[in-house]
């Protein structure tokens, strides 16, 4: 199989190994979830069920359709493209009830401001009730990043170093500790993140519930990962580089992603980084 | 609490059905994110001049953006405004909660569906898992706690929310108001269910029997008035009428980043006519071709 | 909690679904009243022995009748045992609460629904309408009060009910367990969700397209195994298929209200036996005939 | 249109009169319910719907059918031929989440002991857990008994002397007082009985919430209703006689009920019962 894309270029782009990246955090038989506005985590989830994971269940975005087969990503989480195939579309508080019981394993959430626990803010910069920037808002995560199995968090902004803060302007998704105690000191059920997947590498979670950076793409350093982190950072002993897609993967993210949508997720120069053969 | 409505015939026009909307009320919004907005009501709303409104719901985009826009809204709760990652933030929100002139009690997915239950089920409040630790409960003095009689664990309680009236878009129903509607339903069945009023827009009104044989969503005993909108929702999507309009949505996010004479002058155009003057305008008629092929649903999209 | 079960291929038998079944395990029963309920399966847990049990559910009757009557019962927390004014109490049941060797804390209907629901939701308790100066509580120390952390109003409480198994009957459903079933629903769906263990029989397994078009109720994921039991609901009714038997009902009540012998007798020759010859004996073929006219259909219940 | 019965004779039977006398408790436009086990208040809600009271809206016992039209009654609550022509069935849970909030107008209760409050016992004659006579379950009565708009209650054995008594073994359903306090003290959202039908005669509730012997069948006396009760009866100034059944009611109760399930609430002496031309 070619890890030619779609444009006839050799090699692969950041996005299609970031959404690579993102869909390995997904283990085989897991259930799986992604919120709306999440291009990058619903074509990740699609690649994990066509690849490694394929006995995974996956819960597609603002549909509830479960398992899908779509035959191409709409711009838009809430589409009817996006149950082609399902056998069966829970109704919206059948999901909710689920992931607050705690039948789902996973789900993917993102930030606008991310902190070392993981706690993220997708309402406000600036904070409430005087935004500097209002942002769309959480959706559900305030109450299912409780008490969902595992999250994978991700953001493709880190570059900026205005993403991942030493505290958040408004807390909106739970991580592992917030100001007002740790998960299990507030009752929640969810195991809370366990990956941390950005444009510059991916993070694990220590014991203390830190994010700690265990590879970096090819094309970054640890100190540039340091540099854009806004808060103390924990490295890996052994920080690596983040496992190369195999064709397999990329003919899925170009297969299950025909209009690119995964690329709004990334600024011009994040979309211009090519690596591989002819990178 | 919430009765039955029973009349035989509750067919209406437009501005019959938004009068059912009062200055500052509490209107629950059907559909999701840029499906199945109750799009031709909110027009309505707008021409009737309607302020004050507390929006309520889960993920909304231009329904909600309009309303605040046009100067409809005093408070915003729902868990997302804005136009996912294609066309970004939501502009008349966004601008109005950072200039103060809008109050954002910004909720979340579980929590609005608990409020909405507790009006349902009659109870005067519910437990909810999570928010615990998050900053919501700063946005709602009204959300508080409850001790578990049971394990003595402390959890998350809100209120019952009952709106004043639902306004939701179908693509089908009948002269007394059951509706059919395609999944994902959102919250429309539990709005049907907790609101005082219903308010409904069918693309097309049919026999109760074509209601039938599709499958009745929500039932006509819940629902206070309908009225036929052709494209109702749109520029949202309405399956397995139409697609949704990207292109329109782009001018309109467009027009409301301007605001000013811009955003006036997307009023003039789209929102102060009639909604066959809008559909002539707008083409809405071709966003149907998505059903021809998987190339021409994906060549609306781009 | 529950988590899901994604197994593609879930059948198995009659004895082998049973086996979920421990001994003292807290069991639902699906259906209603003499309505699909699963009795092919109860026959199966009759035939294994099971002892202790605590079934838990809303309106039953033989299907909890014959397990009190076959001492597989412990506890019944049910809201209501019987055959209505046709054939009347029910005879296991009634002798078990009248001498003391069953244990029946009455719930009801929506008691047991939101018990349900709060295991459903994740959370260990939800309030409740009703209940308080009513003498169930009296029966249930597990039961409590809240005081509403809004109005000061004090309401029921109960805590979450989460069954270890549920035992479904559905008319159809797939080798994946997807289930179809005909309203009502009763509280199926609810034992589905809400339960550990989720064990359905069907009247026929099909091919999953066949569960699609006619609508999937309950779906694979929360359905651990799946057994194709023809005329399993059997003397109870399972539309579209048969109606109930109203002869051998009234056969069972004879039985059941002798006793000993009679009882020993009914169980020998209808439950200690497999299904086909049980289908064969009680001649349950002929219960389709319901379709055929009003006239057909109201002869059965003569 | 003939009063003449299906099987000939001329006149009507109390099965019948005592279902019109249980209809006219329903007001055109309410939405009324009946349980399970309850042939008679199922044939009434019917006749009402045929008759007087064509915009109430009929939810069907168990199957939570909206405005069916069955073209028999078969004698269990649960069954498809009670569906007919219905539009809509609601599920159980948005049945009971109406009557909880209050969206149901009226719902026929019965029992097999009655107090003058109108508290119901359906649960164990002697009381639990020590029944002497354990009787089937109040099924959704101990919640929606306390929240629907008003009640209609009756019984067909108020002459057995046992079924309307000083105070009931087992207190299932709510009448408009109980030992814990009144419905108002108890946070209780529904009206409480309005009716007490019964083979007897017609009785409505006082406004401190006891039964009033308002009308009596014509072979019933006054003293023959107080002799049949256990509690001090409260009798309006001007009793009545039970008003006679129209023969567009009677001919609604014969074409809703052609199996005659009413009658399983009756015992022999009072199926004998006939009234009118030939009586």
């Amino acid at each position: 199989m070619s890890t030619q894309s779609a444009d006839g270029a050799q090699g692969w782009s950041l996005d299609e190994w970031f959404v690579v990246a993102l869909a390995r955090t997904v283990a085989d038989g897991e259930v799986v979830f992604h919120g709306f506005a999440s291009p990058c985590a619903q074509v990740a989830m699609h690649v994990a069920r066509r690849t490694h994971a394929p006995g995974s269940m996956l819960v597609e975005g603002a549909t509830y359709a479960v398992n899908p087969e779509p035959a191409f990503v709409p711009p838009t989480s809430n589409d009817l493209a996006l149950h082609r195939d399902a056998v069966y579309r829970m109704r919206f508080e059948e999901f909710f009830d689920a992931a607050c019981r705690g039948a789902v394993d996973r789900m993917f959430l993102s930030g606008g401001q991310i902190d070392a626990y993981g706690n993220t803010n997708v309402t406000a910069i600036g904070g409430m009730p005087h935004p500097k920037i209002k942002l769309g808002g959480g959706g559900g995560g305030a109450n299912i990043s409780a008490t969902i199995g595992a999250l994978t968090v991700w953001t493709t902004r880190h570059g900026s170093g205005r993403t991942l803060v030493e505290a958040v302007d408004f807390l909106t998704d739970l991580g592992h500790r917030t100001p007002a105690g740790t998960r299990a000191e507030l009752g929640h059920t969810g195991g809370g993140p366990q990956w941390l997947v950005t444009e510059l590498g991916v993070l694990d979670y220590t014991d203390d519930g830190r994010a700690r950076l265990v590879a970096t793409f090819p094309d970054v350093t640890v100190a540039d990962v340091e540099k854009a982190t806004g808060f103390a950072l924990t490295v890996a002993d052994d920080v690596g580089t983040v496992p190369e897609p195999t064709p397999a993967e990329l003919a899925a993210v170009r297969a299950v992603d025909p209009l690119g949508v995964r690329r709004l997720e990334f600024g011009p120069a994040d979309l211009a980084r090519r690596f591989g053969p002819a990178a | 609490m919430t009765g039955f409505h029973l009349a035989a015939d509750k067919r209406t026009t437009l501005e019959e059905a938004v009068a059912h909307v009062r200055d500052g009320a509490t209107v629950a919004l059907g559909g999701g994110l840029a499906a199945r907005l109750p799009m031709a009501l909110v027009r309505a709303l707008v021409r009737q001049g309607t302020t004050g409104l507390r929006v309520v719901g889960s993920a909304h985009s231009i329904d909600v953006d309009l309303l605040v826009g046009a100067g409809a809204v005093a408070v915003c709760e729902e868990s997302y405004v804005g136009f996912e990652q294609d066309l970004g933030l939501a502009p008349a929100f966004r601008r109005g909660a950072e200039s103060g002139s809008l109050v954002v009690r910004e909720s979340s997915c579980v929590t609005m569906l608990t409020q909405l239950r507790a009006a349902e089920m009659g109870v005067p409040f519910l437990p909810v898992r999570g928010l615990l630790g998050t900053d919501l409960p700063t946005l709602h003095p009204e959300w508080g706690t409850v001790t578990c009689p049971f394990t003595g664990q402390v959890l998350a309680a809100v209120p019952a929310l009952a709106p004043d009236v639902a306004l939701l878009h179908a693509p089908i129903g009948d002269t007394a108001g059951n509706l059919h509607l395609d999944q994902p339903y959102v919250l429309d069945e539990r709005f049907a269910h907790a609101s005082r009023v219903v308010v409904a827009s069918v693309d097309r009104l049919v026999d109760t029997a074509e209601v039938v044989a599709a499958g009745v969503t929500v039932p006509a005993h819940v629902v206070t008035a309908v009225v036929e909108a052709p494209f109702g929702a749109h520029p949202t999507s309405c399956y397995p009428g139409y697609a949704y309009d990207r292109s329109h949505l782009a001018e309109y996010v467009k027009a409301a980043a301007a605001g000013g004479e811009a955003f006036e002058a997307y009023l003039d155009r789209y929102v102060r006519v009639d909604e066959q003057t809008y559909r002539d305008l707008t083409g809405a008629e071709r966003l149907t071709a998505w059903s021809a092929s998987d190339e021409q649903w994906q060549e609306l999209f781009r």
